[in-house]
């Protein structure tokens, strides 16, 4: 491995030794696949006949009309084959499993969003598959976790550190140190040692190369802003690729859960509380303390609730190539909430920050200005977390009693 | 130095021993006993772990003492007062064991520095390969200190090649895939591994991940220069308190 | 209104004289729309913009050489925006109230499917929009109900009858002769008086006629057997229509519930138990006693839990045009379950039964015969049904833990 | 026959009074005290519905009535029985009332034959319009038996016209949109509501859907030949008794 991904000084490949020579056949088979030409087209295909492909573009007629202001664009990767721009990604990388003849696949997933899509994407290529989950979050999104074992995967709740994401990732990493020889681990972000980000990049390239398209046939002119949530970066990367001109701005939008200042927050690139370290195996902004240690992050979106970020974006922002902001919790339900009402759109709570900033700078921009909104998947999934935040009382009556009806079934003595 | 140092002891003994203790776990009192067992009981050179948020390459046992020593409060700086104790109080060798976020956020050159100050003899970094180590293995070389630098039994002869140009005092060599803590099969395969090993460096082998018993340090003997203990004294520790780890260590060899 | 939808013998429209004025402006709107070349592109153009028509045609490899018979594709009406086809319905629904000027709709919904569907319409429409539930799946379905509120919906529970799908139904009827001037009933299926089981088949037959254009890409000729299954009948007349040749057999697949023995099924075009009737302003089938009162109905799939059928498919059923069968919840949990793990692809329930159906018969076809299975919705939806019938622990107890919890929110004292 | 009778009466009343009952609500028995107090208060005739699992067309309290009346055994036979009892002891014209798939599943001509031998002098079908209704229009002539059609507010006049070419006896007019046993607004708009009903038939005109005072008959009297009172008696019961209907009647005219 040469090319060591760095990024303005972010990124890089800091492995443990034995994964070296996996790595090094990794990328090895990244490049080949991707200076051939055949490759691409067989991933369109794959996304076109699986997942839906191109996925639209949606014009917010109602939303651009209640802001006054920019003209608004959607692009639609809810629509995706298992609800969010996941899809891509896993559907490549499973593409490169099968050319290296591994026979397993392994992942972390935090909102399991992104478990659920590699389980998916196993079942259909015919992989083994196991899937890492902290423990927290394995009874966070419970739904997530039923659907990942009918599709026949094996979920490992993480009972070390914060049994979190982050937490998920190390054991994924120590999984794949042990069985490396059969087993790709598939990432779920544009984050990770080299080559990871660039291969999510360039399998989430497709979301930005469609829309580029799909504006230009729609306005015959590129978008003046372009936004896109950030977790880990990769739908962001995704749609920024296709806007690489100096014309559009490109703005990543942060989890500010309950504000930059409280410490509960998911922010890399514009909190205080963020630097620049090493861990998980690459160099970029990390939440942590003074000594090197993570933190603990939160957002209310459980898929942006990171400590580390693409190296990529953490470049992007040394160069103001692009622009980055955080918005809080309660900003990303009122967009929510907004969409939902004036589109009948569910944006998934991670997409909803990338709204929540656009709909705070859509009314200043001008009546020809176009903006572009990257709704990296859909919010259905998300019913339990976003009836909590709606507080709803017959949500929770509902829960209440299914649950009632459970306990009789356990105790038929009672 | 270092080199010098096990060489004069492999006169006397026919396999070192190097232990692993993470720093404050249990707790940095328990730490300094645990240290004074092993030393007493004739251990030859030790690992000071400073716990890290994310250990990676580590399995249960070792995780979870670092997550149990950072809850406790072992600061980098707790750790660096307890590693000047423990030097100034034992003739051995001692060489810091972390991971890189640790010494970079630290200040490469600073951390080299204290380092020197306290007078550890090395660093073994999991997850630094030299390509991104630059910095560090040039501050290493400046202050005399060694990098210890890690085989894995899938690494390519020209890769050992290529690290042992950058290793000093001795190279770490892991005996199979998988991270700390699990079992290993001490066998055929694992002398053909070490003869593959030393084709690439002349440095003393030592061999680590899974050796817990006298019969695997037996089997290393005359095939390694150095047995690594790791897991199984936090085992130990864990199941029948600080005290029975002179015994133990005593026993293996 | 002079034809009046009569398909040999079955259909019609048995109207209360209040709205008899109603349907005449309807059936003529829907002609006009219908000889009007413009209006079925504005259709296509909507539901590629804001759905993601065409929706995909995927060949299932596993499942084909799983059983080692006929080649199986699956049309993927999931994808759609809302989770099923009954975003087609609803699309075409809507341009038609824009085109009569009304601004209000107003449904009935059993799965709640329909309901979304048509308050997700109704937020992109601009219209305001009361759904009508039955008080039992009220208590079913409520995730469904929490999305049409966060819509902007009313959603009525109707307390009357058995408190099901067909008393909704009756519900909506009486809002409608209350408020026909400004308001349009957005009828969910291919049932109910002429010209809605036309105009719903007419607006579902994007499906067909997609369908059939893909199968004839892939494989140069018409597929053999075409399987789709049957509530109302939308989704059938939908994929039926690509494929009105001799030379494809028509599968319709009804609820047999706990067998067509038991009392406890919707199967009205296979059972003893059903006959012919009048009711909802239609004839055709109907689950209804000697003395032509309704009977309850049963299917694990809310969305075929109905006690009348299209009268198309009514016709269908006499002429021999199509075929009938039904299967029973355990073969629909069995087809849903296999369907999962060999093609990472969740079905509804209701779409399910044209899977198990379709998997009784592929084994016994030639390996060049081809079927098309239409996979009305996605199962994802229906997380509450399918873990109750996968019995899974894991599920009962995250419910149990989650109403401790709001529980204890709301006695903070205890 | 029943235009007779209807003209017949007006010569001794300002305008006459059709009462509806849900036959076997609350029970048989009960129906048949109701019927017997309705008559003695001087109801000039009587629908008798059929109750039915989907009555479309009609509000909560008579949907619930002909679900109770259902859940409590009312089958067809029962109320054809019921039927047979009422027309032998009272000496008004009966109609039943119900939806067409009552009869429908009865078969039409043993269903209109039944009705005739009975004594019941004609029938009201919410959900039949003419054009679907031929085999029941065609029987119901054959037997002599009154078809009631309805005219609505938003019924064209031309529509009008045609269904009157079908009707017998007399005139449903449907006084508003909606359901049974909702308010109606009896205000000027009515009256020209029945002015046009008026010019399309020259049947008797009987005014229902609101109808529950005696205010509401004076405003009727004079523009309508019958007022039908439906929803109201029923509510009477389940307020107060069968006992309160004869006087609830008796003060309406
Ligand atoms: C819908 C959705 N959007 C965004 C993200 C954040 O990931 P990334 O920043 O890699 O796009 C996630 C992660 O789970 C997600 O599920
Ligand atoms: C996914 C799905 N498929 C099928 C149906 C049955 O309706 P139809 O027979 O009209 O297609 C429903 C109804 O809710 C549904 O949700």
């Amino acid at each position: 491995m040469d090319d060591r991904g760095y990024h303005n000084g972010f990124g890089g490949a800091f492995l443990p030794e034995i994964l070296v020579a996996t790595f090094d056949q990794l990328d090895a088979v990244f490049r080949q696949a991707r200076n051939d030409p055949e490759f691409w087209q067989t991933y369109e295909n794959i996304m076109a006949s699986y997942s839906c492909r191109p996925t639209p573009l949606t014009f917010a007629e109602n939303l651009t009309r209640h802001f006054g202001g920019a003209r608004i664009y959607i692009k639609r990767e809810d629509l995706n084959h298992t609800g969010a721009h996941k899809a891509n990604n896993v559907m490549g990388q499973g593409l490169l499993v099968r050319r290296m003849g591994k026979t397993r696949v392994i992942a972390e997933t935090g909102a399991g969003q992104h478990g659920v899509a590699t389980a998916t994407m196993a079942a259909r290529f015919g992989f083994r598959c196991t899937i890492y989950m902290g423990e927290v979050d394995v009874h966070r999104q419970r739904p997530n976790v039923f659907w990942m074992q009918r599709l026949g995967a094996d979920v490992v709740p993480v009972r070390d550190g914060t049994r979190i994401l982050k937490d998920a990732i190390n054991e994924a990493f120590r999984d794949w140190v042990s069985n490396m020889d059969t087993t790709h681990y598939v990432l779920g972000t544009a984050c990770g040692p080299h080559p990871f980000p660039e291969m999510v990049t360039y399998f989430q390239s497709i979301i930005g190369k469609e829309a580029r398209q799909q504006v230009m046939r729609a306005e015959n002119r590129l978008p003046d802003r372009v936004y896109a949530c950030v977790g880990g970066g990769s739908n962001a990367m995704g749609i920024f690729s296709g806007f690489a001109d100096e014309a559009t701005e490109l703005v990543g939008v942060e989890a500010a859960g309950r504000g930059l200042d409280s410490g509960q927050h998911a922010s890399r690139l514009c909190a205080a509380d963020a630097s620049v370290g090493v861990a998980q195996g690459y160099k970029t902004f990390f939440l942590q303390d003074q000594d090197g240690q993570m933190k603990e992050t939160h957002s209310i979106a459980a898929g942006l609730d990171y400590v580390g970020v693409s190296p990529i974006l953490a470049g992007f922002k040394e160069t103001g190539k692009a622009r980055f902001e955080a918005v809080t919790d309660d900003e990303v339900v009122e967009a929510a909430s907004l969409t939902i009402r004036k589109e009948g759109l569910i944006p998934a709570l991670e997409s909803a920050h990338a709204f929540a900033q656009a709909f705070k700078e859509a009314p200043a921009l001008s009546r020809d200005a176009i903006i572009l909104i990257n709704q990296s998947g859909r919010g259905d999934k998300d019913i339990f977390t976003i009836a909590d935040a709606f507080d709803d009382p017959g949500w929770k009556e509902f829960i209440i009693e299914k649950a009632g009806q459970y306990g009789r079934e356990r105790s038929p003595a009672s | 130095m270092m080199e010098k140092y096990i060489n004069h002891r492999l006169k006397e003994k026919n396999i070192l021993l190097m232990t692993h203790i993470v720093m404050g776990y249990p707790s940095f009192e328990a730490s300094f006993k645990i240290v004074e067992s092993m030393v007493t009981a004739g251990v030859d050179l030790m690992e000071l772990q400073i716990p890290f948020s994310e250990p990676i390459a580590d399995g249960p046992v070792i995780l979870g003492a670092n997550q149990k020593a950072l809850e406790n409060g072992a600061t980098v700086q707790r750790c660096l007062q307890f590693a000047r104790q423990v030097v100034a109080s034992f003739d051995i060798p001692f060489l810091f064991m972390s991971y890189y976020n640790i010494p970079y956020k630290f200040g490469i050159p600073a951390f080299v520095d204290t380092m020197a100050t306290i007078g550890l003899k090395g660093a073994i970094v999991p997850d630094l390969p030299p390509e991104e180590g630059r910095e560090f293995l040039t501050e290493m070389e400046r202050s005399a200190l060694a990098p210890i630098l890690i085989f894995s039994p899938n690494t390519s002869i020209e890769r050992l090649r290529y690290l042992a140009g950058f290793a000093r005092g001795f190279v770490y060599c892991v005996a199979r895939k998988g991270v700390t803590g699990m079992d290993t099969d001490f066998s055929r395969r694992l002398d053909e591994y070490l003869a593959r090993c030393r084709s690439a460096t002349s440095l003393p082998l030592a061999l680590g991940f899974g050796v817990k018993s006298a019969e695997d340090v037996r089997f290393l003997t005359g095939k390694a220069e150095i047995a690594v203990i790791g897991t199984a004294t936090i085992q130990l520790v864990q199941e029948r308190g600080v005290a029975a780890v002179a015994e133990y260590i005593s026993a293996l060899r």
